[in-house]
């Protein structure tokens, strides 16, 4: 069998990839999967390009892109979407710019939100919001906390007015009356924020190899949309047996500590939307090249096609 | 204004290192301390003034120390004690700051000590652009600043060369006979404690006592290399320290 | 030779003698106030735990009755409960071995790198003016900024982490052995020359020696920054190791975890400058 | 006085003069050989230029000649591009004023408490057992790792930003301040109380400028690490700040920004250690 | 083995040291260096012994050393330069190691030396255990064990206290009767010199020139306090160098 190493981050967007490893898709393509793991998405592309790993599946950031225009990388399959009718990212208010009167996307400007990072999918989709709603960016002050985490206890004490932040967590401080809803980004516009990489090497020199890769990807995708998005009458997800039993799959790997029966809800309520068979959406990540060549994230010479493969997942 | 210490002791950590050291210190005059190295001396000067606790003993002063005296009990130190990044007058200066007088005043008794060691071109000379014997000379403007009622003199001059250590004998003889001043002189000089001492204190090695007292009668301003009266003093002094400075030199310094 | 030996003038013992110029023997007498003393502080005995102790006893305090909210501070027993689990599970052992694998290597190929160029620095003129300008420039640089340039060189593997340590302890510990190196006394070097030792003899025997005690304070300093690095390097893709442990527990918001791990590194910075101290005592068994 | 004095002896002008005892004038004569020198390096005039120059050759050879892939490392004309964009687009500026502010303030109050406790370390029995521990304790802990800590207790505004740089200058300025003031010159101590000077004054007018060398050298050390920790302090939620835009340019993976900021991160150490040194040479002026 | 300066000539940075030294060390002689402090009797030395490039001038030997000797010039040196991390004896042994000797021929010569000056109990001491006597004399040792040709010594007992110094200089004389080395001895003490020296060489004040030669035809193990041949050499020694030390004493340096 062929070793491969991927690099992933513990997060339910990757689940398509955890199920494909359990069920043995890969096993069955003849591919030993190495899971690598790491904190952020940036060094998953950064470490496909300095040759340790031949595949990953992360976010498109700024950064990807710049790498992957260098020409040391290739996104030949898609991971996660923002989906009308998914709730994925939400936009949330903390209590006090809400009670002053931040309670809808038009009353962006003049806030201060907080993001991961400049270039990230957030600021992406805070691009997009503003498109949107017609709104300069410019007119919100974006601040860059690094993590998830740190965003949340910046919304928790007020210190920034409101944060674009997935789903899950969104939810979590909601309930808790951490922070107030403002809406859900997928009500406003629809785009695909992952995909999978791999390096330009193995997709030129090995392509038997990547298509046996993609392959077994998609099947776990297809397992992932079957179990997570089915909807019932009021468009509700319906989370059965199989959904359970997928989701705790997919728990093994997000949270390795936690026993099954607490983590697969949770899982279950933070999947969101993807492509059934991973395919890319070239026309998509035309106009996020765009919109970053705009706001000056990426080099001018950056351009979509040239390291996009749609032909691998079709 | 004298001093007197009595049945003073002392001890580091046990080890004694001075024991019943009785002396008296009378106005006007200079006592000559002198034994082989680590019997005590310094620690008999620090304790004498002020600066070490005994362990037995005491020590008292005996009469008012002179009015303008800002500090009746004055040090002389062995290695100068010169503030390194103060010049000559900023040294000599130094021990007048805390005390109430007019920047005048400050200023002339800066100028009159600088003047007795004849010193007045150097004084904003850096210590380090002074030869050792200037460097001394700075030391001692420094204690008469203060207009000391006893001066506590611990081996000033031994950092010095020979011929520049004469010299200053003499400026010492000189001043003593313009000012009169009351002094302890610890010193392991023979040489030098004949020729400054009116009485020598003769220490024995660790633990030190005192082995004998010599007194010479020969007035300081008289004295001469080779008078017969402190040739002899000499010799009975050079006798008694002989042995013990051969067997002090021989110990290794534990510790 | 122990008694007094029975001169004419041997009258000291007696304080009440009064010669001639004296004061008068009616005279107030006063003791001479001591005025000495002090500007020589020790460690106490029990400092150092008492005060260990007074910190877990204020934390204790601060997080039960509310002074501190449990969101900004886990209690002493969350704490110790966490670090319990960890060690327990096990997982402790595994994160520290990791930890220290890489602050060894990483800590000897940048001291010893730091040392040789400090060495050169101090000895050669040609090294003092291309080394000194670089090293000056390289320590203010952030470790953390290269990373993405680290893993591009040198990947995700241990190489990059072993590097980022060997990096940021290279500076410090060169400036320590310069400062060392030129803080040797040039007269032993002008005799050990006067007795024609060869300069190989020389460096070895007379410099090395008397840098000694600069390059271990140097080793004190830069074990230091090696151990605030460690969480720098552990940054990218690593599974284990404390500084692995503090930043996910950071990203999970797991204070307790997070305090547990920063005590632990504080812990390993306390048992390396115990061991410096202890490697000192030895080394330079011929100081005071 | 200047001639020599005719004496009976004066025969050493001549070196054909040979006494009983000496070897044979006939003896064969060879020179002395010299054996002294070296161990003395010096700073070439322009070594630091050249070296600096030397090194953008390599640079510029490296990636123009793809001995290094321009993914690792960009060219020095990219590099000096970025820069331009930078200073031209007055970004430079915007991004230097906000970090040297929280860096200037960040080190002055760290330096601050840092000079306090160590002068108290190096003064008083009590804080050398209590704050030395602690002092020791500190150094070792990564600021990164406190980072949501710090957000928690401090906020994401510029207080955990000054925080983090003063918390990072703190302990090495403690422990460069204690050392100073444990190596001021006892004698001088004794000296001063010797005249009865209060203990402020001592302290005021002998500790602290015995201690200044010491001092000035902490400061050295400590503000490169608070230039290091700059790029620590500006990961949350700094949007100008040059260690904010090291650390864009590093997402972005925009590799020219990136080591352009580095560029400008070691530029503000060397001028900072310039800026120390010209100080050094002015307040101690009475040294050599 | 003679040594030979002749028209020596030094200047640091344009500021000019010595001036046309000329002279002869003979084998088996004793040329005491005497002259006031920064006359540049240190750097005459250093020049003498190969340490420091003359700017004019050469230096020169005459006649092969002798077999045995591993260091021919050696110097002992004032503040003794003792390694603080050797014991006595590890001290002793430095100068052996590069050379090629058994570690039994090695340790023979440590040994001896260190019976030579009376140090065999103390060879495990480190220096910060020895007094300052005993530091000189483990110096001396170190010299001895190369068997030098010619002992170059620079004021290697002024950091001594005067009783300590009197029993080293005893020791000195000793050890030239016993083995008639030939040595350079660099003081500014006058009785030094004269206790000392066969010839004593007077150097005027900066830049130092020989100012005269003074030869003392007593032999050295019969020289006493009193006698009246070293009183005059003395008396006459000491006219020359007053002058110059006051006047040096005053002089402020610069650097
Ligand atoms: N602070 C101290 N702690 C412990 N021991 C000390 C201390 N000061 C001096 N001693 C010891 O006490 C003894 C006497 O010391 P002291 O300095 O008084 O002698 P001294 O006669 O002045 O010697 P010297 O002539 O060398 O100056 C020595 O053995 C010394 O080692
Ligand atoms: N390395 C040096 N660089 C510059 N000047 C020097 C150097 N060494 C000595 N000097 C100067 O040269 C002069 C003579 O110095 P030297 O040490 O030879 O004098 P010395 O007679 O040995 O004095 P001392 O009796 O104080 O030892 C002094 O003015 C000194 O300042
Ligand atoms: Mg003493
Ligand atoms: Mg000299």
């Amino acid at each position: 069998a062929d070793k491969v190493v991927v690099g992933v981050l513990r997060f339910v967007s990757s689940g398509g990839l955890f199920i494909a490893k359990e069920r043995g898709y890969f096993a069955a393509e003849g591919i030993d999967l190495d899971l690598q793991f790491f904190e952020a998405a940036q060094p998953i592309a950064v470490a496909i390009a300095s040759g340790d790993l031949q595949f990953g599946l992360t976010a498109l950031t700024a950064g990807t892109f710049n790498l992957a225009a260098k020409g040391a990388l290739k996104v030949v399959a898609s991971q996660g979407m923002e989906k009308k009718g998914v709730k994925g990212n939400a936009l949330i208010a903390s209590n006090e710019a809400y009670a002053k009167g931040f309670n809808a996307f038009e009353k962006l400007p003049g806030t201060a939100i907080a993001i991961t990072q400049v270039g990230s999918s957030f600021h992406y989709q805070m691009g997009q919001i503003a498109a949107a709603k017609g709104f300069d960016l410019a007119k919100v002050e974006m601040k860059p906390l690094q993590t998830l985490p740190n965003m949340m206890a910046a919304v928790k004490s007020n210190q920034v007015d409101g944060a674009l932040i997935a789903p899950h967590l969104a939810r979590g401080m909601i309930d808790r009356g951490e922070a107030k809803l403002i809406g859900w980004f997928s009500d406003l516009a629809q785009y695909q924020f992952g995909a999978l990489f791999v390096a330009s090497k193995v997709a030129t020199g090995n392509r038997d190899l990547t298509e046996r890769f993609v392959r077994a990807y998609q099947k776990g995708m297809a397992d992932y949309a079957a179990a997570f998005m089915r909807v019932d009458g009021a468009g509700e997800r319906i989370f059965d047996d199989a959904a359970k039993a997928t989701a705790a799959l997919v728990a093994k790997h997000v949270y390795p500590s936690e026993a099954a029966e607490t983590a697969a809800p949770k899982v279950f309520a933070a999947a969101v939307a993807v492509d059934d068979r991973a395919r890319v959406d070239l026309a998509d990540l035309e106009r996020q090249v765009a919109w970053m060549k705009a706001e000056k994230l990426v080099g001018a010479d950056v351009d979509a096609k040239s390291f996009v493969d749609i032909s691998f997942a079709k | 204004m004298d001093l007197i210490a009595t049945g003073l002791g002392h001890a580091y950590d046990g080890l004694t290192v001075l024991d019943d050291i009785s002396l008296t210190v009378a106005s006007g005059e200079i006592v000559a301390l002198l034994g082989p190295s680590g019997c005590g001396k310094s620690t008999l000067l620090r304790m004498l003034g002020g600066l070490e606790r005994p362990v037995t003993g005491r020590v008292e002063m005996r009469g008012a120390p002179p009015a303008a005296s800002l500090n009746p009990l004055t040090y002389v130190f062995q290695d100068f004690a010169l503030v390194p990044w103060r010049t000559v007058a900023g040294n000599v200066a130094l021990p007048l700051e805390h005390h109430r007088l007019g920047a005048a005043e400050r200023a002339r008794r800066v100028a009159e000590a600088l003047a007795r060691v004849g010193l007045s071109d150097f004084a904003s000379a850096y210590p380090r652009q002074l030869s050792g014997g200037m460097k001394q000379r700075t030391a001692i403007a420094r204690a008469f600043a203060v207009e000391p009622a006893v001066l506590l003199m611990d081996e000033p001059l031994s950092a010095l060369d020979a011929q520049t250590r004469d010299l200053l004998i003499e400026d010492l003889v000189r001043l003593w006979t313009e000012t009169r001043f009351t002094a302890v002189y610890v010193t392991h000089n023979v040489a030098e404690a004949v020729r400054l001492g009116h009485r020598v204190v003769v220490l024995s090695r660790r633990p030190g006592r005192i082995r004998a007292v010599v007194e010479i009668a020969e007035p300081l301003d008289r004295r001469r290399e080779g008078s017969p009266a402190l040739g002899a003093a000499r010799e009975q002094i050079w006798e008694l320290v002989r042995g013990e400075a051969a067997a002090a030199d021989r110990e290794m310094v534990h510790g | 030779m122990a008694e007094p030996a029975a001169l004419p003038s041997d009258a000291a013992a007696d304080p009440a003698r009064a010669p001639a110029s004296a004061s008068p023997s009616g005279a107030p007498i006063r003791p001479v106030p001591f005025r000495g003393g002090g500007f020589a502080p020790r460690s106490l005995r029990f400092g150092s735990p008492a005060t260990f102790l007074g910190l877990l006893g204020l934390w204790w305090a601060a997080t039960h009755f509310g002074w501190i909210s449990p969101l900004a501070l886990p209690k002493p027993e969350e704490v110790g409960r966490a670090f319990l689990d960890l060690a327990t599970s096990g997982l402790l052992w595994q994160h520290l071995a990791a930890s220290l694998w890489r602050l060894g290597l990483g800590w000897v190929i940048g001291a010893a790198a730091g040392t040789v160029v400090g060495f050169a620095i101090g000895l050669s003129s040609l090294a003092r003016s291309t080394a000194l300008p670089m090293v000056s420039a390289m320590f203010p640089v952030p470790k953390i900024a290269l990373l993405p340039l680290f893993i591009l060189w040198l990947g995700i593997g241990e190489v990059s982490k072993v590097a980022t340590i060997a990096f940021g302890v290279f500076s410090p510990m060169a400036i320590a052995a310069f400062g060392g190196v030129d803080g040797v006394d040039r007269n032993l070097v002008r005799m050990a020359q006067s007795f024609g030792m060869p300069t190989r003899a020389i460096v070895l025997k007379i410099v090395l020696p008397g840098a000694m005690p600069a390059l271990l304070s140097g080793a004190r300093i830069s074990a230091s920054i090696g151990i605030i690095l460690l969480t720098a390097a552990e940054m990218i893709g690593a599974r284990y190791g404390i500084g692995a442990l503090v930043l996910s527990a950071g990203n999970l918001m797991a204070t307790d975890q997070l305090v547990a791990g920063v005590l632990v590194l504080s812990a390993m910075g306390l048992t390396v400058s115990k061991g410096i101290g202890a490697i000192e005592k030895r080394v330079l068994r011929w100081r005071a």
